[in-house]
């Protein structure tokens, strides 16, 4: 089936819960509602034409410097039917959490922990969620806008700190030393677009 | 907020795991290919729970592409799947170029064919050498580094470095193919499969080497789409997913080639469809010589690698001299807001990028989609109920990099 | 009861250390050579001429390498298991014949002495297992007891016949009366009882396909994964006085001892030797092909196929014998 | 397409080890063919062309010093962030001086984008790739170091520092009106768009008269 057409679909099967559909390089995306997302992809999954039975990726976005909360997007392919469609549950940003989809796709589960480890977006029903790829002590969520590239001294993981004052006698040679005549390049790079936020 | 810390604190332990041997592998142990952890609860010798452990190579690449521009990201992936670079970089700059729209030349896509297939068998010989050295089969494993270290020398040769190879370019590729390297490849490729028939001499149907993978690590067809499993894992049980034919890129669809599949979904399946798939892959390389066209390498109108991130900093990089370029972007209107995934089939499995972009030169988010990360999530499917050495056995049928898993 | 020259003992007994010690040093050199010529690299090159003094700068660094004792580990018995190992093996060296005139101690009952000495050795590796306090070590000592039981039997079961063949237990007399059979060796007749053998030698020596005790690729190490130095180097000496000695039964038992075609001058025990250079390229050459097994196969490997089979051959041989007769 | 699997093996072929003596005879055979063993310290492999190893700074041969015009695209480029120029202008609009260029080439992860984006080729990275040292600070490159590592490197590969082209400075295949003009350097034929090397299909369909060399036969 063509992408617009199951986003139709969708639509027509669940109007309260669709939000918008976007298209994007003959992609489409259908924005949700988060309360009924297990509905919805219980019904993918198992709708004879459209028979969503493989879980591409579940990643997090955190939309919140566009004046929105988070996104979690669920990237479907059907390797039956080979179509593929892309659902973005809406998620506010004060109550960050949504539904776990493991019922459906059991390959969901590390996913959903890497959601929640990177973007902090909580999976409820999911019956181990708890860090994946950073320690289990660590504080924040870095792929949130607002976690700091570069972390303050109150902001690090304290585990950090022992190893940056062994590293510190190790980085004699790094860029320290400035010269008051001279512009040093990292000055201009950080105007000129490298830093990032 | 201050509940969901502590929940990730405690790690939960089901009461019956008490009584069992617990045994944690990893991640510094000789088979568990770089840091990956397993936390074994033994029964005897028999797995009761497996929990694999992740995260110690994590560098966080998903942050770091939010700050980088998109041809600066690509050398980092490089070091997503560091055995296969080739076909990351085949992977990053087609999903960049869907999300660009930046077209690529006919040859510059038969070269980027040449190097993913080329990468695949390296990947592939580098699965092979550790699986068999897993089991024990230690002769296979220099054997396979043999044929390993002449696709090395050819990438050396293509783009001057063996590992981390940052050859593509959005747009095309870096450099055009000299003739001592088509004629290296050519000879490799009339060589390899006699080379195959070494390594299936010593472990195709030797009985010790057949006990040990045959009926183990079982996984079904259905099982391995509900877990997320791709490529020649999901394969081997028999389910027929291969990016190269549902969603053609480069250029597959003009290739003959075919995609072997498995039927019971054991360790033996999973080793004979890796194995198809290097005579396959041999064939595509053979057709693309075969096919190679004259032409540019390279789209002109592609962004040059000085691309700038955000257009208000126009200002400040023009004082560095690149307005040219600048220019071109808004002219061609490049830049665009919305969202694509786009994945390609690395030798691990699907390798896919979601990016969303707000139209800046860098993307809004970038997720990988990493196959070694599902393939792992999945060890516990496979390993529970078999015994310790299976474990070993199994891991090495996935064919993970940690490198990729953790990103 | 002969009188005992300790003197002329003494020196014997440093010369058989000696000469052992130097054959187990070159038997890690000539198995990193076939192995590499095999895997199609060179082994040991930089360290003399062809890295011929490889295995001695081996044996200097190990012997100069930090003694490392895990905290939890039972220190007594961490220190006496590998010098159990040892001890057990050497032993072993003292009744097999080198030739007719060669032998320390020449008992009559040489074989079975030889099993129980090996099987001591055993202990030493159970007690490493379980002294190192390390769960992989644990594991190591376990499978190791497990195997080397079981596969004591199979041997012990394969031997049966050539001690019926010959009516006696002593090593020299078992060379004396293959000789004098009509085939020269007992392989031949034996042939059933020589592969039982052969898979049980790999077995008991711990060798691939057959090496799960300390199975790098699931155990790191297995029983010996905390060991280091000097109490390494005891215990891998130990592993190859094992292969040494079981290559020994083999030739003694199988393929005829010190005889061969034709005797060589001044050097009596020139064809032992050969012999056990054959069997020592044997285990090389079967470590450089095959994977290992599992450790449950293995042990079905052999309960129900090679113990019966050593049964069945027992067997055979009273029936032949009888019918011979 | 299922996998084939291999036949299953006989009676026979099991009680007589077949496939485990066909193994082992292979091991044998092998044992007497020639090791491919490359001996490093002793026999040094030829990295090939463009190879990317220890950084260099040219030499300009007319003022001795580096041909950098410090326009910063390297610094910008890097996506590692190991390079740190300074420089100064004496008026407003003239040109840069630079005071400084280093490379701490731990840091570097050797994605040749520096000697790629240079407009006037004065970084590159070398073929040569024995610098492991036991101390930091001799892998911290400064500018003399920079050059000095330059001049080795003509020295060692006999090089010849006028007519020498780096293919990140000027890649194969390329068009050479895309290229900045101290790029346009003459190159090997089979380098240009002209000489490029096509398959099998297209070589006969083009004119047979000028014999390829090196291509697929």
């Amino acid at each position: 089936m063509e992408p617009l057409a199951i986003a139709d679909k969708l639509k027509k099967k669940f109007p309260d819960d669709v939000l918008d559909i976007v298209e994007a390089r003959k992609q489409v995306g259908v924005i949700l509602r988060r309360d009924h997302i297990v509905e919805i992809c219980g019904w993918l999954h198992d709708d004879p034409d459209l028979l969503f039975d493989h879980l591409l990726g579940l990643c997090g976005v955190d939309y919140r410097p566009k004046g929105r909360g988070f996104e979690v997007v669920y990237n479907l392919y059907s390797i039956h039917n080979r179509h593929m469609i892309r659902l973005r549950a809406d998620i506010p940003e004060d109550e960050c959490w949504l539904d776990s989809v493991i019922p459906v796709w059991r390959g969901a589960d590390w996913h959903e922990r890497e959601c929640y480890d990177l973007l902090g977006i909580e999976f409820r029903g999911h019956p181990d969620l708890r860090r994946i790829l950073l320690p289990e002590d660590w504080q924040g969520h870095p792929l949130r806008k607002d976690y700091p590239l570069s972390p303050t001294k109150k902001t690090e993981w304290q585990g950090y700190e022992e190893l940056k004052e062994l590293s510190k006698a190790l980085r004699v040679h790094g860029f320290q030393q400035e010269s008051s005549n001279s512009k040093t390049a990292q000055h201009l790079v950080k105007e000129a677009g490298n830093g990032g936020t | 907020m201050a509940a969901l810390e502590q929940r990730s604190m405690e790690i939960p332990i089901p009461a019956q795991e008490k009584e069992l041997f617990a045994l944690k592998m990893g991640p510094q142990h000789p088979a568990t290919h770089g840091v990956l952890r397993l936390d074994l609860f033994l029964d005897g010798e028999t797995i009761a729970i497996c929990k694999p452990d992740v995260g110690y190579l994590h560098r966080g690449f998903e942050k770091i592409a939010e700050n980088k521009s998109y041809a600066q990201f690509l050398p980092i992936t490089d070091r997503l799947d560091y055995i296969g670079a080739m076909a990351n970089n085949v992977g990053y700059c087609h999903a960049v170029e869907t999300l660009l729209n930046i077209e690529v030349p006919e040859r510059a896509n038969y070269i980027r064919t040449i190097v993913a297939e080329m990468s695949r068998i390296s990947g592939h010989l580098l699965w092979l050498a550790t699986h068999a050295l897993d089991i024990g089969a230690m002769t296979v494993f220099l054997y396979c580094f043999r044929e390993r270290e002449i696709l090395l020398d050819l990438f050396e040769e293509l783009c001057g470095a063996r590992l981390t190879t940052s050859y593509t370019r959005l747009g095309g590729v870096r450099q055009d193919v000299s003739a001592l390297f088509m004629d290296n490849l050519t000879k490799f490729t009339d060589d390899f499969p006699t080379k195959i028939a070494d390594y299936e001499t010593l472990i195709d149907t030797n009985r010790i080497w057949l006990k040990r993978t045959q009926n183990i690590g079982v996984i079904s067809g259905k099982q391995a789409v509900q877990l997320g499993f791709t490529g020649p894992t999901l394969r081997g049980s028999g389910v027929d997913y291969d990016v190269r034919k549902h969603r053609p890129y480069c250029v597959y669809d003009r290739l003959d080639f075919q995609v072997p599949l498995g039927r019971k979904g054991d360790i033996y399946d999973r080793y004979l469809c890796r194995m198809e798939e290097f005579r396959q892959s041999v064939a595509i390389i053979k057709q693309c010589l075969e096919q190679l066209p004259p032409g540019p390498i390279v789209n002109d109108d592609a962004p040059d690698l000085i691309m700038p991130i955000t257009p208000q900093r126009k200002v400040a990089a023009d004082s560095i001299g690149s307005s040219g370029i600048i220019q071109l972007m808004e002219d061609r209107n490049i830049y665009m807001e919305g969202d694509v995934y786009v994945s390609t089939e690395a030798p691990k499995g699907e390798l896919g990028f979601y990016f969303v972009s707000d139209g800046e030169g860098r993307p809004y988010r970038m997720h990988i989609r990493s196959p070694s990360f599902i393939h792992i999530g999945g060890i516990p499917a496979i390993c529970e109920g078999e015994m310790v050495a299976d474990v070993i056995a199994c891991i090495g049928s996935l064919d993970v990099v940690l490198g990729e898993c953790d990103r | 009861m002969a009188e005992i020259n300790f003197t002329k003992l003494l020196v014997h007994l440093v010369v058989l250390v000696d000469v052992v010690l130097l054959h187990v040093a070159y038997a890690t050199y000539f198995e990193r050579k076939v192995i590499g010529h095999m895997q199609m690299r060179m082994g040991p090159t930089r360290v003399g001429p062809m890295g011929l003094l490889q295995p001695i700068a081996d044996g200097i660094k190990l012997f100069f390498k930090e003694d490392i004792i895990p905290a939890a580990a039972d220190r007594p018995l961490f220190y006496a298991a590998p010098i159990i190992c040892l001890v057990a093996m050497l032993s072993c060296l003292a009744v097999l014949p080198f030739d007719p005139n060669h032998v320390l101690a020449d008992l009559n009952i040489g074989l079975i002495f030889i099993f129980a000495m090996s099987s001591l050795a055993s202990y030493g590796v159970v007690l490493a297992g379980w002294a190192s306090n390390s769960k992989y070590s644990f594991l190591g000592g376990m499978r190791s007891m497990s195997q080397v039981i079981s596969y004591e039997i199979a041997m012990g079961l394969s031997l049966v016949g050539v001690m019926m063949m010959t009516g006696s237990l002593n090593l020299g007399q078992i060379v004396a009366a293959q000789a004098a059979s009509p085939f020269g060796i007992y392989a031949i007749p034996q042939f059933i009882g020589f592969f039982v053998f052969v898979v049980s030698m790999l077995a008991e020596t711990n060798r691939v396909p057959f090496d799960l005790p300390e199975a790098e690729t699931e155990l790191v190490a297995g029983y010996c994964t905390e060991y280091s130095g000097i109490r390494f180097s005891l215990f891998f000496m130990a592993e190859y006085i094992g292969m040494i000695v079981m290559a020994s039964i083999g030739t003694i038992c199988f393929l005829g001892g010190w005889n061969g075609p034709f005797t060589v001058p001044y050097v009596p025990f020139f064809w032992f030797l050969l012999k056990i250079y054959a069997i020592m390229f044997f285990f090389f050459w079967v470590r450089a092909t095959l994977p290992r097994y599992r450790y449950d196969q293995l042990m079905d490997l052999g309960w129900k196929f090679l113990i019966p089979l050593a049964l069945a051959n027992i067997l055979l041989t009273g029936l032949m014998k009888t019918v011979l007769e | 397409m299922i996998v084939k699997h291999k036949k299953k093996r006989n009676l026979l072929e099991t009680i007589f080890l077949v496939e485990i003596l066909k193994g082992m005879g292979l091991t044998l055979r092998r044992m007497f063919s020639k090791p491919v063993t490359c001996q490093y310290p002793t026999e040094k492999r030829q990295p090939s062309l463009g190879f990317r190893g220890k950084h260099a700074l040219v030499r300009n041969p007319h003022t001795q010093g580096s041909k950098c015009v410090a326009c910063l695209r390297c610094v910008t480029i890097c996506p590692s962030q190991c390079i740190s120029i300074r420089f100064h202008q004496d008026e407003e609009n003239g040109p840069r001086l630079l005071d400084s260029y280093e490379i701490e080439a731990l840091r570097c992860i050797y994605c040749g984008y520096c000697a790629e984006v240079c407009p006037v080729n004065a970084i590159l990275l070398t073929e040569s790739y024995e610098y492991s040292s036991y101390d930091r600070q001799s892998i911290f490159f400064d500018q003399e170091k920079l050059l000095a590592n330059w001049d080795e490197f003509m020295d060692q590969g006999n090089h010849n520092p006028h007519t020498y082209v780096n293919p990140f400075w000027r890649p194969r295949g390329c068009d050479i009106k895309g290229l900045a003009a101290p790029r346009r350097k003459a190159v090997p034929e089979e380098w240009t768009r002209e000489g490029q090397i096509v398959g099998r299909k297209h070589k006969a369909a083009a004119s047979p008269a000028p014999p390829e060399q090196g291509a697929k036969q």
